[in-house]
């Protein structure tokens, strides 16, 4: 059992799981220079030390890089690509949602594509293009899981289940919950730290997890929006209202069951999300759990996010572009009074 | 190597036959409305495919474009398993789901066609990147058009089979048009295997309508490749004489252009050339006819097969 | 006043459009060569004889072509840029969404880039890399505007609105729909030509239309799901149900007022889409209207959308993931039920 | 031409200080925690800069990187307008909305930089190309280093650039890293602008690290274009004397390489050429003590303006 951060983690997962199997390897740029970083988040730092071969360094290429790593794995190799900053992906777009996605359908199901592909994401003083948050535009792509780890034992736990599963897996990270140190650390960092157990260990696809019982209201939130809605639902506390804050971890597939379960139990949910309200995320997750529940919902669904505008570089405005939480409070709130209204009524 | 052998030579006959013959079946059952989706058609081009894929065994790997059906033959993709797939069977090499343009099968070498002009390059430098880490003596071979190589995955998968030495050929059929547009519209350089050097990698020129000549080059290039020697970029001159796709009366190619060209397509050009060597005429004949009855049988036989139930959509994207 | 396809009806639009202003220009695939077909699906066609110089063949450079339209666009041009099928326009993902959406955001709102992307979707018969519906992948990226005409008389009135626009549009059509004729017949093809004016028009960015008028339910489509919407509708007015149907035209910006307002009047929705039903358009919609029109809607919102599964080659299996009218009409029918239900308890 | 007088090399040896003042001031507020966002600086490669914009005008355009403070500063754009910008205020040229890494003002006829490696090199072929259609005498120049011309998106915009023989030059600086990665792992040629070769436009290689040199071949390449002759790939070698992004120590960097280099750096040799030429000393330190001023009163005039309102994001996304 240690302590250790999201880029800790990540980097012990790498390491078991290449000691274990030695057809997984890592590709991306700048992941294993001598004296370099590791990435642009620490994460493969000193990796290419005891797997020299297996920690490949490309040129600035993404399509090539994406398709590359496509293509061994066809060939029965397990990569895990990533891309700096998530927005680089879409240099690879046709790799990831032409290819990646489709191949072992349009083989008539007889192919495996048992790729990883790692993706940074979230505003943070950097500007409109390294700030992209990407989850939403890879929902609606058939033939990719999604998985979003908010803390160091579900990236650990995911990453590992995304490498041994047969099957594309996007691992969205975020750049603020890293934990990355020295000249890589993060102004605004989250501490995402957790313990981690000495045994090997996944986090299943799929499966979310309960991050704080409430019974008034469910906040939904993954990443650095989870943290978010834990300080949210403390701030309700404070005010007599128990909030419970669920982590899907896996937005692809969803963890209906369990999330269903807590709306039937509080009456109301709040989805949060740090990209643009139109289209995201919440979207599919409002409409679907409207669908699933709306005998038991007494209020619409709310849904917190970022306004439709690229990322503004100014920190004042940034901030005010990234959901805070006072507006997550807010909107459960607001359900939570509907809710009473209509029970009253 | 029996490259000089009368039976290697009328087996490479016997293989751009089938091809040509295979395509000209499906182009009448197309435009006579009997098969479904869209067709691209590789007449014209079958000696480079043939001479190449002649030295890849099951186990070496290609991947494939929009036109795709001469090199699944070359690979050795069963004309039946082909024929079911476009007619959308379940029995097809790719149970259906495929389709003309993506077309293939991993158990010969080939991974399913990929329909986005260049997007095979970075595909197939990954095939022979795993097998460099794996140390295994086999080769990739990336097939594209001469359209393909102004896509920017292209540039990025050549320049890293070359920064990593890898087994690989990038196999570039110049048939001078990429859908209408020719050639001279979309490069400035005179042959296309002259980007070679912006990647450090040796570029070959060859008559791609010269099956011997193709076959030779990428004999050496896939030598290189197979012994360590890293990749090669392999322009293959030939002419589009069949339609971009399906109903295409490629009025955008001048007329005397098209006629010189029909005078020098392969088959036409390889059957001189077996004329003179001893081949008779009958013995050729004999092949064309055997061909056309293994596509006849394949025509039938996936003409017959019960349609996929819809709901068989649903089942495998995941494994 | 003439009837035209949509083919025609763009190809005029354009005509007219390059005519009125110097500074239109058409960049894209095969567009205009001599003795071709005047792009995929020959909007196009002949074009290249009367504006030689704004008929912009590339060579099959995605990326290349849509920065060099964004490029020109700041300088002042007007560029009508194309792919030949949407999928392709991943290839150029980085550019439509990191450069052209953002590029005005970024310079302090000062630059214009007044550019319009057309890109066709929809299944037919061509397998999983023709086929995309990438509608709902744009709708979350601010920035850009998206428009969907399904009749000739909206292509032609909205394509000059969308080239007349200073904004970036994304123009997207439907295979189905265009009525190419001679060599480029599409299977399956359904009319959707229309009587164009002789006189100078314009369809309005964001603007829907009611394509039916009725009572019970409001059906919600666009582009060829449009076309089946109607046609559910004539199946469900044999049955004694009215069905509203409504063509948004653009989903962004969306036409909120007119969609409320049909709500309010049925109290119930289907949204029909043809592309996956997770993380689709439809989501969004549903979403939003259940948000607008919680105290007015009796039912939940439906959505018809495809399974999650690429697009499949085979007929049986491609016909079984394209909406049809024969489920369109079942969701009309179940949220009835339902408001029934309601009503009655 | 004033290229052999003395007041021509002061002024640019004026604009190569004003970069290097800058980008060391940057660097402290950013260190010291005063400015906000990420910083990719310029240090080493201000030869270039101003060695290529002093041949273009305001209506001339260019596009930049990821490390855009030096190009902006050589093209015109005010230090203070860019350290508002860089302090996030709306008074900055971009509104407080760009931030470094998409620092830019069209009156001074540069795009917003261009943050995602070789994004630029199509939307400056583009600008090319608006020159040509609407027969403008204006030139398109877009930077980008080593790392660049590896993306597909470079391919893709320099053979358009070549066949449509547009008024553009495509300025490769080649300081040997892209990131932390060797120039050495990302390519196999020996000179990046043998790469030109593939797309038929001329390419050529200058010592980057000498402005004269700089402003010779940058005038040559401008001039063609400028007079109809096309496109010119012209890479200018220089080193990366500063860290990749802010606290970046270079350990990837072998000392020795870094030691040599630092003798080498193109102000340090400019120095040595202006004493030999006849400038005094004093002369030099009196340009620094200028520079420093003016950057010292757009410090100040930045962090006094006002934060800008939050709201303020919500504006003029749309026309
Ligand atoms: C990325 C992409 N862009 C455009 C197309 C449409 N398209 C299909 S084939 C083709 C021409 C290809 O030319 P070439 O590479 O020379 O191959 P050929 O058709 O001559 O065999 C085009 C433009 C596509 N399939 N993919
Ligand atoms: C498409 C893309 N991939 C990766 C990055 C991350 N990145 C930023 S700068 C850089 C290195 C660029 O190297 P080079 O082009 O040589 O420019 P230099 O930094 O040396 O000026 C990388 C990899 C990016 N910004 N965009
Ligand atoms: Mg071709
Ligand atoms: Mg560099």
């Amino acid at each position: 059992m240690a302590q250790m951060t999201i880029a800790e983690a990540l980097r012990q997962g790498l390491r078991e799981e290449m000691t274990r199997d030695a057809r997984v390897y890592c590709i991306g740029e700048d992941i294993g220079i001598p004296g370099g970083w590791g990435g642009a988040f620490t994460v493969t730092l000193g990796l290419e030390k005891e797997f020299r071969e297996r920690i490949i360094d490309t040129p600035i290429s993404e399509a090539g890089l994406f398709g590359v790593a496509l293509g061994s794995a066809i060939m029965g190799m397990r990569p895990v690509a990533d891309v700096q900053y998530s927005d680089f992906i879409f240099c690879a777009m046709d790799q990831v949602v032409n290819q990646i996605a489709t191949m072992r359908y349009m083989s008539g199901c007889k192919l495996t594509v048992p790729i990883t592909m790692r993706a940074p994401v979230g505003a943070t003083g950097r500007g409109a293009q390294h700030a992209h948050n990407i989850e939403s535009m890879f929902l609606g792509i058939p033939g990719i899981k999604i998985v979003c780890p908010a803390t160091a034992y579900d990236a650990k736990g995911l990453l590992k289940a995304a490498i041994r599963d047969d099957n594309p897996v996007l691992m969205i990270e975020h750049k603020l919950l890293y934990g990355s140190k020295g000249a890589r650390t993060e102004s605004g960092a989250v501490d995402a730290s957790s313990d981690i157990p000495d045994e090997d260990y996944t986090v299943p696809i799929g499966k979310g997890i309960i991050r704080r019982e409430g019974r008034d209201v469910t906040l939904i939130g993954t990443l650095l929006m989870m943290h978010r809605a834990v300080q949210a639902a403390e701030v309700l506390a404070s005010e007599g209202i128990s909030a419970e804050v669920i982590d899907p971890r896996s937005l692809s597939p969803f963890d209906w069951p369990l999330v269903e379960a807590s709306v039937r139990k509080t009456g109301c949910a709040v989805v949060v999300e740090e990209g643009p309200r139109t289209g995201g995320v919440g979207a599919e997750i409002a409409a679907s759990l409207t669908e699933r529940c709306a005998d038991a919902l007494l209020s619409p669904v709310a849904r917190v996010a970022a306004p439709d505008i690229p990322v503004p570089f100014s920190p004042p405005m940034e901030n005010f572009y990234i959901p805070d939480v006072a507006r997550i409070a807010a909107a459960a709130r607001s359900v939570i009074v509907r809710q009473r209204m209509s029970v009253s009524a | 190597m029996m490259s000089n052998s009368m039976e290697f030579h009328l087996s490479l006959y016997r293989k751009m036959v089938m091809i040509r013959q295979f395509e000209e079946r499906v182009k009448y059952l197309f435009l006579e409305g009997i098969m479904p989706g869209t067709i691209h058609q590789y007449q014209g081009q079958e000696a480079i495919a043939v001479g190449v894929c002649e030295h890849l065994a099951d186990e070496d790997v290609i991947t494939s474009t929009h036109r795709p059906h001469g090199h699944a033959i070359a690979k050795g993709l069963s004309v039946e398993s082909m024929m079911h797939e476009l007619f959308g069977k379940s029995t097809g090499c790719c149970a259906g789901k495929g389709g003309s343009m993506h077309i293939g099968d991993m158990a010969h070498g080939m991974a399913p066609a990929i329909a986005i002009v260049g997007g095979g390059a970075p595909i197939a430098t990954g095939m022979a990147l795993a097998f460099t880490m794996r140390k295994q003596p086999q080769v990739a071979v990336a097939f594209m058009g001469d359209g393909a190589v102004n896509e920017g995955a292209v540039h990025e998968a050549m320049n890293m089979g070359a920064i990593w030495s890898l087994p690989i050929v990038y196999v570039v059929e110049n048939n001078r048009y990429s859908a209408s547009t020719p050639i001279a519209q979309t490069t400035k350089v005179a042959n296309l295997a002259d980007r070679a050097a912006a990647y450090g990698m040796p570029g070959v020129t060859v008559d791609g309508n010269d099956v011997l000549a193709v076959y030779e080059a990428a004999g050496e290039a896939i030598h290189r490749a197979r012994t360590g020697g890293g990749p090669t970029m392999l322009e293959a001159l030939t002419y589009r004489i069949t339609g971009h796709s399906r109903r295409d009366p490629c009025l955008y190619q001048p007329e005397e252009e098209r006629k010189a060209a029909l005078t020098q397509e392969p088959i036409v050009r390889f059957t001189e050339f077996l004329l003179s060597q001893g081949h008779t005429q009958q013995a050729l004949d004999g092949v064309r006819d055997e061909v056309n009855a293994e596509i006849e049988r394949a025509v039938q036989s996936a003409m017959a097969a019960p349609d996929p139930a819809p709901e068989e959509a649903l089942v495998g994207l995941f494994v």
